[in-house]
């Protein structure tokens, strides 16, 4: 693979950059694979890379239904962030984290990784408690977010309205290092680093049905034709009970659609990524300038990638009390994403009842965030055969013993 | 923007004026139920791209909970029905069938 | 140069001349004009700079795919960025400023990409800025960042006001063309509730300026005949200034009326959001024109063929005076002929077709204009504007035959659809490979809730390109339409255009055929994002061959005009560069809304004051006229504290907190829920919903119980009170009366439907007020009117009669831990009572205390608060409230989920009481320390705290919180974390801090 | 005894259509299915009209009952003479399953009047005016709170929660706001 840099670019520059490469092949699946990875999200193309990175398998196989990155991995907001309440959740953002801070070098792609802050405002007593009890469990976890005051919060976002009246910032749980990256890059940089390693990307390849045989998975039938496999990780997010269902288990997973929006690309005015539970409103600003908003999600399951405008009305709503100046800005794009609830809002990475079939789902709205730990871990399972200490309590067997992983506290609405 | 069609109070009710409630005809478990039961009531959902039974409740009109049959690929409504129903009307079932060949039923 | 006519402009009234202002300089104009018009009859061709290499940029269209002309419109607190000048109605003082370049418009630093473009191709930023990697963060990103955006954010808030209203129809027909008005007056006709919205201020779309000849008239008089029609139809709502935004699934529509935008400041709101229900919508949004790829084809006096037309035709002004005109159909030659009718010079037609023999290529010629057919554009000269052309063959490479001076160029590439109504919600398009143009699929159109079609496309907008055509096939939609509604079409008068015979378009995505790297450098694709040729070409040698993947990647058509230009033209040459069909390549999903919608309208009137609902208790007003400080709980606002002159909230609390235990109290609990539940079963109701026996409670009496989920969390607390044999009322916190209404009326309606019980939320019915402390009997006996001794009223029973005059129940209830009443009364009467409380107790010193001083004295009771000891994961067992569950009860809402081997374990955090060592008040939110770390190498905790308050009473920190194995180490000390890294230590004693035998709540 | 008070104490706003918060009004929720025995006799006792047929409202004078769902109703009457009205309900279906409680205090009330009254409502209410029958009560949302309505007397009469008063008056100025007229 050429590398990309500065000089690579000079070079190309020069024959009007026809010298350019492929980012990642584009092959026919092959009879028969070590893995197969049905997915070609963030997660499941991460999960594929840490399995030749950290494993060292690269027979493998990425099966993708459309494009890859198609799902909410190309269709969020990009927030990036760790300060979680449950030391289950901690540990796995933080890990994802810590592997997007040098993600670009690793992957020779720059994915734009911005810690450029985030923010949490507490807008009531209560919440502002609940953000205290966040940031301590955080010092023992060693993750590093503060408590600023409402002066701090409006030296970091000089636009924030934070006299109220009706919800005065009482003060914000702070994540200097939390951010965003550019989400297509994420997937495109994993997609070549995958590729380069040997694996097959493959897309418009939609998994039509799982083959097993005495409680092992022995293939997959795709519309490209069936192609064998000794190992099975699914990680489709929206999608997960329709892989479920194929492999003849059944998930503790609603589909629902998520929104979100973007405005006119203006200078920038907002430095951090901002985030008002009390009112359902997040919102950063982009490098291109545009502000990326996140709505609400609707109720009700929808496999549709449209949303109801009332959750983007309700969004807005609060945004406009919390920063007035983006009244006169306008909307751009609007979209919906399907994202996948389970029953404590926590992920799942999981075995299965099948034997050498592996889960990754339940990522409900923070699923960009997690891209590289959840990979990571993801393939620590799929090559091993039992989780890692990463992976451990997002089983799917928690929901039976009520071992919840509940993040209601710490984030009240979709992040 | 869903509509949904109240069988109560018979107005074509928005989204806006609805609450959804979820995947209907749940069995509840109590005491006593085994820890597999009490799961599947708890949380295993089917969550169909296709024909979806749920529960809505009629929040700013006559609030009244109510069932509906809807599509979740196309969003299309098959109808609405009381919600002390232990299972789909009869009729119902077999419009849906009528336009839906290949559904394999509510159960 | 470009210019004002001296005669013509249906559009403008030459008897109104307005002044405008664009970056300082004072233009003049007149009513009628767009922004864009008024700037192009004062010669301002060079309106903007593109978004990454800062290249000069002219006009380019005349409606709302405008990519380049995007101004700061208006100032301070009417400042609004990114506002299209071909879209916005030019007014007199006019304030408007031109974007992203420094220091200003014609010299601008950031053009300095624009040398380095040939470093700077599609998506370089991933291959490079890598190495060091701190310097992304500190050095490349905060110059992107500082590059980034257009238009300057506002810096203050929108002065003006914004509504929404609903509305529904039969049929809402999007786009007042010649297509929309036919379709309105079949469906209007026919009865049917038609809504008929135009973007514009004006009706009857491109056909006047086409020339369309309508029933042997200009099109203009039929447009007027028609309108005046559907104006008599009471039944048909006209629209202008209204754009339709977006189609939602189940036919709604939103659409943005501009009221008034070009009369800022009058009063009226600014701009209305309609929220329009449609059984059916009919998409006649007709055409867009498309940009042809040839070198130099972004240079400021580059425009599209219509778009000059438009400007000539509608506003009387000249792009140029000598205008080349370029294309690959026959359409553009209504534009030659239209500037030569005007008197201006079009030195040569460059047609990229072989022949061009049709009827208006013939009559263009018969007026002396030269025709090059087999030709290209092989580049545009010049800077800020255009200079000349250079021709070359179509065929070629490029190589120049001969150049052309001109001060403008209207290009051609054929006309697409608009089909962005008939996307939004799926619906699906084909391929007209004759046309070449993606078109409406009748056959896959998006559906509606009962599996019928939603929206029918009609006119331009469904091919129907020609006036003759549009006529017909919206006259077609139109009976569809009226069909689709099970009415009856009556008979119409359907418009007859006089069809001109036209050659057929050829494709053509790139002039020269065979242009060589140098010059697909130059060609854009995307004006507003800078995307060229070659840098599709390069997404798709990289291998980005998705659509989707190619527009990301090159950022082709997620400008300001979501690739309204660009969007076919682009995927042509992917489709070519990856050997593919177009229709094989496929479009990029359309989403609303179809222009950008003000944020501010979205919202509509929710802002200030009525931005969300705020509840008031009927003594609100007499808080806020003490200067309470309040507190948002739910959507009410409760008194937090009542500070006196000179103190702080924290003195506040302490004082009321001191004189309370020591005199009494007043506490307003109106917000406190209050559900009657009665009948035969009710008593076995309350007993599923409570985990404790509800059925047993005697009548008169009051009883402390607990509600938990189905998964046995703890979800609400409250006092019960029996008023009658079959009559409970059922006490729930601040914020969960409706909660916990819709979790009592889930159960009976959906599981327990056979059960006689009827519940009614009477919340807002009562205001209740606590009466606490030492002194509170002295202060209702001086009230009179009812026996609140303790022989009479003792602690947890109530009494119904009359208070002072007013009808009254009297509960012995205290959550304070003082001797307590709390009275509840008509709402109606709240006031009154409160106000007499404050005059009958003064003489005893009663003062009003709030909900923080609440919260202090029931902590130090060692009362439990929804929401601080509980989280959603907290069970009544960790809190030491077994009494309160009952172990003969087969059956309660959460009692199997709490059955649970986690939930069951011996090893959970159960509440107690902590005592810092040093008086100190441990932080909100700390940990409990353990010893060494966890798998994930986390420092261990074996419990936190949950409510920590400095005790004015005990002069001391106290606390409650959930220790593991909690009760049994009592005496033990423990350590807390802290924020700033230190620890606290804190004894484990009895969270029940203060008369741990009720002495006083009983007395 | 003191006068009871209204949530608002009677605002008014003149816009291009007249907004005024009347009331006290006397409110009874009555619980019951149509077909519990006496209860048309009941509700003919308490307000003087016949059963309300579904999602009508039926007057008689100043006194009304409407339709809120299969099982409830709404009474009107003076506030004055609730607490009669309930001790008559509660002897005429002495022994049936139903339930009748005094809300008028937690309800506050507006007219909405002039030609364009139905306008002030239609930004507020997603609810299809055009489609509501004569005599129709119509419960659907007002801007961010529940409401029910119906048209009668040159206007609309909007009930909605006490607490909420303050809200729905602003919203009805908002809507009212003279310039602002739709058509």
């Amino acid at each position: 693979m050429k590398r990309y840099s500065v000089f690579a670019i000079a070079r190309e520059a020069l024959r009007y950059h026809t010298g350019w490469e492929r980012a990642w092949r584009s092959p026919d699946p092959k009879p028969a694979y070590d893995a197969i990875i049905i997915g070609a999200g963030g997660h499941g193309l991460a999960t594929a890379y840490y399995l030749g990175k950290n494993h060292g398998i690269t027979n493998v196989a990425i099966l993708e239904k459309g494009w890859l990155g198609g799902g909410n991995s190309g269709r969020n907001t990009t927030i990036i962030r760790s300060n979680y309440l449950q030391d289950s959740s901690s540990a796995i953002f933080e890990k994802a984290r810590s592997l997007y801070e040098t993600m670009s070098q690793d992957l020779n792609y720059n994915v734009m990784f911005s810690p450029r802050g985030l923010l949490m405002l507490a807008q009531t007593h209560h919440e502002a408690r609940g953000y205290k009890r966040t940031v301590h469990a955080n010092r023992l976890q060693g993750v590093a977010t503060e408590w600023i005051s409402p002066q701090e919060v409006k030296k970091l976002v000089p636009i924030i309205n934070i006299d109220g009246p009706r919800y005065p910032v009482l003060g914000a749980q702070y994540q200097a290092r939390g951010g965003t990256a550019r989400h297509d890059a994420v997937n495109w940089g994993y997609a070549r680093a995958c590729s380069d390693m040997g694996m097959d990307v493959i897309q418009n390849c939609e998994v039509t049905a799982i083959r097993s045989e005495n409680g092992m998975v022995t293939g997959v039938e795709t519309t490209r034709g069936a192609i064998s496999c000794k190992k099975l990780g699914i990680v489709v997010a929206g999608h997960s009970g329709v892989l479920a269902e194929m492999a003849g288990f059944r998930l503790p997973i609603e589909s629902m659609a998520l929104q979100a929006l973007v405005s006119e690309p203006i200078k920038p005015c907002i430095d951090v990524v901002v985030m008002a539970n009390t009112v359902h409103g997040y919102i950063s600003q982009s490098d291109k300038g545009e502000l990326v908003i996140g709505g609400g999600t609707d109720g009700f399951n929808n496999y549709t990638q449209r949303g109801s405008f009332q959750h983007i009305e309700e969004t807005l709503r609060a945004l406009i009390e919390t920063f007035p100046i983006i009244s006169r800005v306008k909307m751009l794009r609007q979209w919906g994403g399907i994202v996948d609830m389970t029953g404590d809002r926590s992920p799942i990475i999981s075995k299965t009842p099948l034997g050498n079939c592996f889960i990754n789902c339940g990522w409900g709205t923070g699923g960009f965030k997690a891209i590289p730990g959840s990979g990571w871990a993801m393939a620590e399972l799929v090559a091993k055969g039992e989780p890692g200490p990463l992976a451990a309590e997002f089983d799917m067997w928690r929901f039976k013993e009520g071992r919840f992983i509940d993040e209601s506290v710490a984030a009240g609405v979709a992040h | 923007m869903l509509i949904l069609e109240c069988p109560y109070c018979g107005v074509k009710a928005e989204e806006t004026e609805l609450q959804p409630g979820g995947e209907a005809h749940l069995k509840r478990f109590g005491p006593g139920s085994s820890p597999e039961d009490f799961e599947a009531y708890m949380f295993a959902r089917k969550n169909p791209k296709g024909v979806h039974f749920e529960r809505w409740r009629h929040a700013y009109g006559c609030g009244k909970w109510f069932l509906a049959a809807r599509c979740t690929a196309t969003l299309e409504v098959f109808g609405t029905y009381p919600a002390q129903s232990p299972e789909p009307p009869a009729d119902l079932v077999n419009k849906i069938k009528a336009k839906r060949p290949e559904w394999k039923g509510w159960k | 140069m470009s210019t004002r006519l001296s005669k013509g402009g249906r559009l403008i009234d030459r008897a109104h001349a307005i002044e405008i202002s664009f970056n300082g300089k004072r233009l003049r104009g007149y009513r009628g004009d767009t922004l864009s018009a008024a700037l192009l009859a004062n010669d301002q061709m060079l309106v903007g700079r593109s978004f990454k290499y800062h290249r000069p940029r002219g006009i380019v269209a005349s409606g709302a795919e405008e990519p380049n002309a995007l101004v700061n419109l208006g100032a301070g607190a009417r400042a609004e960025p990114n506002q299209r000048t071909t879209t916005t109605e030019a007014f007199d003082g006019l304030v408007a400023a031109s974007q992203n370049h420094w220091p200003s418009l014609d010299y601008d630093i950031g053009a300095v990409n624009n040398l380095a473009a040939r470093f700077l191709p599609a998506g370089f930023y991933y291959k490079t800025f890598i190495h060091p990697r701190p310097a992304w963060k500190h050095l490349f990103e905060p110059i992107i960042r500082r590059s980034a955006g257009l238009g300057k954010a506002p810096a203050e808030p929108d002065a003006d006001r914004y509504e929404q209203v609903y509305a529904h129809c039969d049929l809402l027909v999007a786009g007042g063309g010649i297509a929309g008005l036919q379709a309105a007056l079949i469906a209007g006709a026919a009865g049917a509730r038609v809504m008929l919205l135009e973007q514009t201020a004006h009706w009857g779309g491109r056909a006047p300026v086409d020339g369309d000849v309508i029933d042997g008239k200009p099109a203009e008089e039929w447009i007027t005949a028609t309108l005046d029609a559907l104006g008599k139809m009471e039944n048909v709502t006209l629209k202008t200034r209204c754009m339709v935004a977006g189609v939602y699934d189940h036919g709604y529509v939103l659409a943005e009326e501009r009221v008034a935008d070009h009369t800022p400041g009058d009063g009226r709101p600014r701009k209305r959001l309609w929220r329009i229900r449609a059984t059916r919508v009919l998409s006649a949004t007709g055409a867009l024109e498309r940009p042809l790829a040839f070198a130099g084809n972004d240079i400021p006096g580059v425009m599209l063929a219509s778009a000059v037309r438009d400007y000539v035709g509608n506003w009387a002004v000249s792009p140029g005076d000598r205008t080349v005109v370029v294309t690959n159909n026959d359409d553009a030659y209504r534009t030659a002929i239209a500037l030569k009718e005007a008197g201006l010079e079009v030195p040569v037609i460059v047609d990229a077709r072989a022949q061009a023999n049709g009827a208006l290529p013939q009559k263009a010629r018969a007026m002396g204009i030269r025709v090059e057919a087999g030709r290209a554009i092989v580049k545009v000269k010049g800077g800020k504007r255009v200079t000349g052309v250079a021709l070359g063959l179509m065929a070629g490479e490029g190589a120049v035959l001969e150049e052309i001076a001109c001060d403008a160029v209207a290009m051609s590439g054929g006309w697409s659809p608009v089909v962005h109504l008939w996307s939004h919600c799926g619906g699906k398009l084909t391929w007209d490979r004759a046309r070449a143009m993606f078109r409406p699929d009748a056959a896959r159109p998006p559906l509606t809730q009962d599996g019928s079609a939603l929206v029918i496309a009609a006119g331009a907008a469904n091919g129907a390109l020609t006036g003759a055509e549009a006529l017909a096939d919206a006259a077609e939609a139109g009976v569809a339409a009226v069909k689709s509604l099970d009415l009856k079409a009556k008979t119409t008068p359907i418009g007859k255009a006089e069809a001109v015979e036209e050659a057929m378009i050829e494709p053509v995505w790139m002039m020269p055929q065979g242009a060589k790297a140098s010059l697909r450098m130059k060609m854009w694709l995307d004006f507003q994002n800078d995307v060229k040729v070659s840098d599709v070409q390069l997404a798709a040698r990289e291998g980005y061959q998705s659509v989707e993947h190619t527009k990301r990647y090159t950022t082709l058509g997620m400008a300001t005009d979501q690739g309204k230009l660009s969007n076919i033209n682009g995927l042509a040459i992917l489709a070519d560069a990856l050997n593919e069909d177009i229709p094989a390549v496929g479009t990029t999903t359309f989403r609303p809304p179809y222009t950008p919608v003000t944020i501010g309208a979205l919202v509509g009137e929710a802002r200030g004051e009525i931005f969300q609902p705020l509840r008031r208790t009927p003594m609100q007003g007499w808080h806020e006229a003490q200067g309470a400080y309040l507190e948002p709980v739910g959507l009410w606002r409760r008194p937090y504290c009542y500070p006196r002159a000179g103190e702080t909230h924290e003195q506040a609390v302490n004082r009321e907190i001191l004189n309370t235990r020591a005199n009494v109290g007043l506490l307003d609990a109106s917000t406190l829920g209050k559900i009657i539940v009665r009948g035969p079963d009710a008593g076995r109701f309350l007993d599923m919903l409570y985990t404790n026996v509800m059925s047993s409670l005697p009548v008169g009496k009051c009883r402390y119980g607990l509600m938990c989920n189905e998964q046995g969390f703890l979800s609400d607390d409250g006092v019960v009170v029996r008023l009658a044999e079959d009559t409970w009322l059922c006490h729930t916190t601040s914020g969960g009366a409706d909660r916990i209404h819709g979790w009592m009326e889930d159960w009976l309606q959906c599981e327990w439907w056979d059960w006689k019980v009827y519940t009614a939320n009477v919340t807002e019915q009562y205001a209740q007020i606590a009466v606490a402390g030492p002194k509170a009997r002295l202060v209702l006996e001086k009230l009179g009117g009812m026996d609140v001794s303790k022989e009479t009223m003792p602690f947890m029973t109530f009494a119904e009669g009359e208070l002072a005059g007013i009808p009254a129940r009297v509960h012995r209830i205290s959550f304070s831990g003082e001797l307590s009443y709390e009275i509840a009364v008509p709402a109606s009467h709240g006031l009154a009572l409160w106000e007499k409380l404050v005059a009958a107790g003064a003489e005893f010193g009663v003062m009003p205390y709030g909900t923080e001083a609440m919260h202090i004295m029931r902590a130090e009771k060692g009362f439990i608060m929804i929401g601080d000891e509980t989280d959603g994961t907290v069970i009544p067992q960790d809190l030491g409230l077994d009494w309160a569950i009952s172990k003969k009860k087969a059956d309660f809402l959460g009692k199997r989920g709490q059955e649970r081997t986690y939930l069951a374990s011996p090893d959970r955090w159960k509440l107690v009481g902590f005592e810092t060592l040093d008086g100190s008040v441990i932080p909100d939110g700390a940990y409990v320390l353990d010893a060494g770390t966890n798998d994930y190498g986390f420092r261990k905790a074996q419990g936190r705290v949950t409510s920590t308050y400095h005790s004015p009473t005990l002069q001391k920190g106290i606390a409650m919180g959930l220790l593991r194995h909690g009760p049994q180490r009592m005496g033990e000390v423990v350590e807390f974390n802290t924020m700033a890294g230190g620890t606290v230590a804190a004894r484990v004693v009895n969270p029940v801090f203060l008369d741990p035998n009720g002495e006083k709540q009983n007395g | 005894m003191a006068e009871p008070v209204s949530a608002l104490g009677g605002a008014v706003f003149e816009g291009f259509a007249t907004v005024r918060e009347i009331g006290p009004l006397g409110m009874i929720t009555l619980r019951a299915k149509p077909d519990v025995p006496g209860l048309e006799a009941a509700v003919r006792g308490a307000v003087g009209t016949g059963l309300p047929a579904r999602r009508q409202m039926d007057w008689a004078k100043d006194r009304g009952c409407g339709w809120m769902s299969p099982d409830e109703y709404l009474l009107i009457l003076p506030h004055a003479e609730v607490g009669r009205a309930l001790a008559g309900i509660e002897a005429a279906l002495k022994g049936q399953h139903f339930l009748a409680v005094d809300v008028s205090d937690a309800r506050a009330v507006f007219r909405i009047e002039g030609e364009k009254a139905d306008q002030v409502l239609r930004k507020l209410a997603p609810a299809d005016l055009d489609a509501m029958a004569p005599g129709e009560l119509r419960r659907s949302r007002i801007a961010q709170v529940a409401g029910a309505f119906w048209a009668g007397e040159g206007g609309y009469t909007l009930v909605v929660f006490r607490s909420v008063a303050g809200y729905v008056m602003g919203v009805l100025t908002h809507s009212a706001q003279p310039g602002s007229e739709l058509a």
